[in-house]
């Protein structure tokens, strides 16, 4: 484990070292916090300016350039603005509501991370049932939402606040769905046990990723699915979508609520991208033998922002769907699908014990089968499934 | 030392949530004050180090339970539009007083008995794993039935909660509507 | 099969994002204030009065005849006529206008006065930077008169014509004086 | 690191139970006798956690089985129990649980 690897680590036990014996645990923990809120913050600032100039060039433009160089102080310009704005709350909104609802959604998120696995031995807490406390942590955010959408008093934010919710709840299925045969490959809910198993390497350079399994590769695309609906961002970003209904939910919000609005949805999709990489991409191990030397943080960190640009990416092509299609996709595509894909994953695991020679290619030819054929089967129903015509009793 | 401050704290948020959830006039503070409460009482299972189980509250009646209370309370809001007589039945004060000599029929046995005041053992090793076997050996069939209710209870609510087409005056329900359902002819 | 759609879609932004930093027909942006476009020909934004030679009073074509000031929808053309004649550039002695006002808030530059002008004094310029912070947008006669020489660089092929048919019509004047001193003379 | 003795726990799950208790029996909402339901459901969970806390034999995790089985079970009671007062207020315009005494002799 070479010096660069354990770099945080070592810094940490020489900060805290300064600390008497009976506080050096709470000295560490402040310590990691302080280091996790730092970090995230700056990769807040940096993915909203990151954000806006991907879609630029993704749309034939440049995306903000004026502030600082390339456009890098815009966030800090942004920064200002929302804490110079006035903070208006409507007279007739609930007001201790109104106030607590960005805290009760950011609070979560900020927990969410405590459980991630970052680098080798560089996760907060390692927790026996990790993955179960970051879908409990997940799940907080949908009451903030209605708090948002409640204490505003107003017909569109609580209209928005259903939405978004009815939407989270039928996208948690397929996220925990999706997410539950990397448990079963790994045998444990502990996140670092989860990465554990994934390392080594199949035939000499195939790292053990769990997506390089067909069921892993079923349950990482539905994960970033569920994913993107989980955190409102685009293709399923109706309950804030400006053309329907102002901002939704956000529509009260000024000031610094609307930043800690959105500063609660780019933590809660970093949380979940970074959820991710740790069940899918084998969190922080490196991708081939002789890639090992460098810091398995700096591993991390790569796919963690491969995985946010492949959201922003999405974001800069899909169009927004619309609020029955969105639910029609859950439950009649993602779950049906979800479900197949466990099967498929216990069926995996099971046959591991096959001694023949070509059992991996079988078996990877047999899982890959049933998944393209359910998926290519439940396409079918869906591809053009228009829901049926709608009577309008009034507009005739 | 950490333990208790933490516990008396704890316990003093549950308490103080769970009788904001019972006496607050308005529905919906109600609901959000006893979604603190169930918060509350995981974190006391944190406490106890019964993590799997502090989770699993956390997750179920803080994530779903809630949800489902608030919705409630929402669908069937003309109530407080009206809000005809007070929000308590009328002999509420002798609901309170059956609650109170509950507490204290509670309360005796509790102070009384020395058996219950030894402290804690040793942290038992918090294991997943051993959770898991055990409810795939010996809680297998109560797993199964928990399942089968939970789905029965699934379509049982959907139907009873379902809009019958037979209900009262709403809005896709006048005699006009039904007719251009039924397809008759609407000569507009 | 369900999702080629998105696959092509997110193919041809992916080619946009790496296209953007090697191709130019990706990324058409003109970072405006640093580069320019270069303005179209047959552009137009505000009328402005066309002199000749040197001096922009003297050699203004405009004769005061009032024409644009009736044509114009806008009504934002107001002319006062000077007293005095002088000779224009065949010679005949015309009015000048003492003053020549265009309401630039009002002008909607439809380009109606350039065409009822009869003797090619207004016509339509190219300039549209004209945010200042003075409330002055009635622009007078000095700064509407430019010369000719400006005239021929925003609008080449215009100005040529209308200078073939200056000097056409110059050249039949001359002649017909030439000619005409024979027919008094004997 | 001293942890509190168990009194103090089955305490506070006597106070959470009657504070339930006295909301079901004195409101007069069909939703808050619901949550008070809750409340009192949850107070005995606490118990089952704390008697296997403070148990002989942690090893034995019938308290931690019995609340999840709980936990599920009060899940779906709450899912069924709203649903019914969604489909009387649809009917009675009232969530008033002293309105509704159509059975009544």
């Amino acid at each position: 484990m070479n010096a660069l690897d354990q770099i945080f680590v070592s810094t940490l036990h020489r900060l805290a070292g300064f600390a008497p014996a009976s506080a050096r645990p709470l000295v560490s923990m402040l310590l990691i916090i302080a280091g996790l809120m730092a970090l995230f913050g700056t990769c807040f600032a940096l993915a909203t300016i990151l954000e806006r100039k991907t879609l630029g060039r993704m749309q034939n433009r440049y995306g903000p350039n004026r502030v600082g160089p390339f456009g890098l102080f815009q966030p800090i310009a942004d920064g200002v603005k929302m804490l110079i704005k006035e903070d208006i709350v409507p007279f007739s909104a609930d007001q201790a509501l109104h106030f607590l609802a960005p805290l009760v959604l950011t609070v979560p998120v900020w927990l969410a991370f405590a459980v991630l696995p970052f680098g080798r031995n560089m996760s907060a807490i390692e927790l026996d049932s990790g993955i179960l406390f970051f879908f409990a942590i997940g799940s907080a955010s949908e009451l903030a939402v209605f708090m948002a959408g409640w204490s505003s008093q107003n017909k569109y934010s609580l209209l928005g606040a259903m939405r978004a919710i009815a939407q989270m709840i039928s996208y948690e299925v397929p996220l925990v769905l999706a997410s539950v045969p990397a448990l079963i490959a790994a045998g444990s809910l502990s996140l670092p046990a989860i990465v554990q198993a994934q390392s080594g390497f199949a035939l000499g350079w195939v790292p053990r990723w769990n997506v390089f399994t067909p069921w892993g590769l079923a349950g990482f695309a539905l994960f970033l699915i569920a994913a993107t609906a989980e955190s409102n961002r685009c293709p399923f970003d109706l309950p804030e979508g400006e053309s329907e209904l102002i901002a939704g939910y956000l529509t009260e919000y000024s000031g610094f609520k609307y930043a800690l609005f959105f500063l609660g949805e780019y933590l809660g999709l970093f949380a979940v991208t970074g959820l991710a990489v740790t069940l899918f991409l084998g969190g922080w191990q490196a991708p081939a033998p002789w890639l090992q030397w460098l810091p398995t943080w700096g591993w991390f960190a790569l796919k963690f922002s491969a995985l946010i640009f492949l959201f922003i990416w999405a974001r800069a092509t899909l169009p927004r769907l619309r609020l029955d299609q969105l639910l029609h996709f859950a439950w009649k595509f993602l779950v049906p699908l979800a479900l197949i894909n466990l099967v498929v994953a216990v069926a995996w695991c099971k046959s591991g014990l096959w001694q023949f020679p070509a059992a991996l290619e079988i078996r990877w030819l047999l899982g890959a089968g049933v998944l393209a054929a359910s998926y290519v089967g439940l396409g079918r129903s869906w591809k053009g499934g228009y829901p049926e015509r709608r009577q309008y009793n009034y507009a005739q | 030392m950490l333990n208790e401050i933490s516990f008396y704290l704890l316990a003093a948020l549950t308490v103080a949530c769970a009788v904001a959830a019972m006496a607050l006039r308005r529905l919906v503070h109600c609901a959000l004050c006893a979604a603190a409460a169930f918060a509350g009482l995981a974190l006391i299972y944190l406490q106890l180090d019964a993590e799997f189980v502090g989770f699993a509250q956390l997750l179920v009646y803080v994530g779903a339970i809630a949800i489902l209370i608030v919705f409630a309370v929402l669908l069937t809001r003309g109530e407080e539009a009206a809000p005809g007589g007070r929000q308590s039945s009328p002999s509420w004060i002798s609901g309170v007083g059956i609650a109170v000599l509950l507490l204290a029929g509670l309360l005796l046995p509790i102070l009384a008995s020395p058996s219950l005041q030894h402290g804690a053992p040793p942290a038992p090793v918090p294991s997943v794993k051993r959770i898991g076997e055990e409810l795939m050996t010996r809680y297998v069939l109560p797993l199964e039935m928990v399942g089968v209710l939970l789905t029965a209870a699934l379509l049982g609510a959907v139907v009873i909660a379902l809009r019958e087409p037979s209900d009262g005056n709403l809005p896709g329900n006048s005699p006009a509507q039904q007719r251009a359902k039924t397809g008759e002819a609407m000569n507009l | 099969m369900l999702g080629r759609g998105i696959l092509r879609g997110l193919i041809e932004t992916g080619r946009n994002f790496c296209g953007s930093y090697y191709d130019p027909a990706r990324l058409t942006t003109v970072q405006y204030p640093e580069e320019k476009l270069p303005p179209q020909e047959n552009a137009r934004t505000l009328p402005f009065l066309v002199y000749d030679g040197q001096d922009p009073l003297a050699g203004l074509r405009c004769t005061a005849c009032t024409i644009c000031e009736q044509e114009c929808p806008a009504h934002c053309i107001r002319i006062v006529k000077d007293t005095v004649k002088k000779p224009d550039y065949l010679g005949k002695m015309q009015f000048h206008p003492k003053v020549f006002d265009i309401d630039a808030m009002v002008c909607m530059s439809c380009g109606v006065c350039v065409e009822v002008c009869p003797f090619d004094s207004i016509k339509m310029d190219r300039v549209f930077e004209l945010a200042q912070d003075r409330r002055a947008l009635v622009l007078h006669k000095m700064n509407l008169a430019k010369s000719n020489q400006y005239y021929r660089e925003i609008h080449p092929t215009e100005a040529a014509a209308v200078d073939a048919a200056r000097d056409e019509e110059q050249r039949k004047a001359r002649a017909k004086k030439a000619a005409a001193p024979a027919i008094l003379t004997p | 690191m001293m942890n509190p003795p168990l009194s103090h726990y089955l305490l506070l799950s006597a106070l959470l139970f009657s504070i339930g208790f006295a909301g079901a029996v004195a409101r007069r909402g069909a939703i808050l006798v619901l949550i008070g339901i809750e409340l009192m459901l949850n107070a005995a969970n606490l118990n089952f956690i704390a008697f296997w806390r403070f148990g002989a034999n942690p090893q034995a995790l019938t308290g931690v089985m019995f609340v999840l089985f709980s936990i599920a079970i009060a899940a779906a009671e709450v899912a069924v129990g709203l649903a019914l007062v969604i489909a009387i207020y649809r009917q009675r315009k009232t969530t008033r649980l002293d309105a509704m005494d159509s059975l009544k002799g």
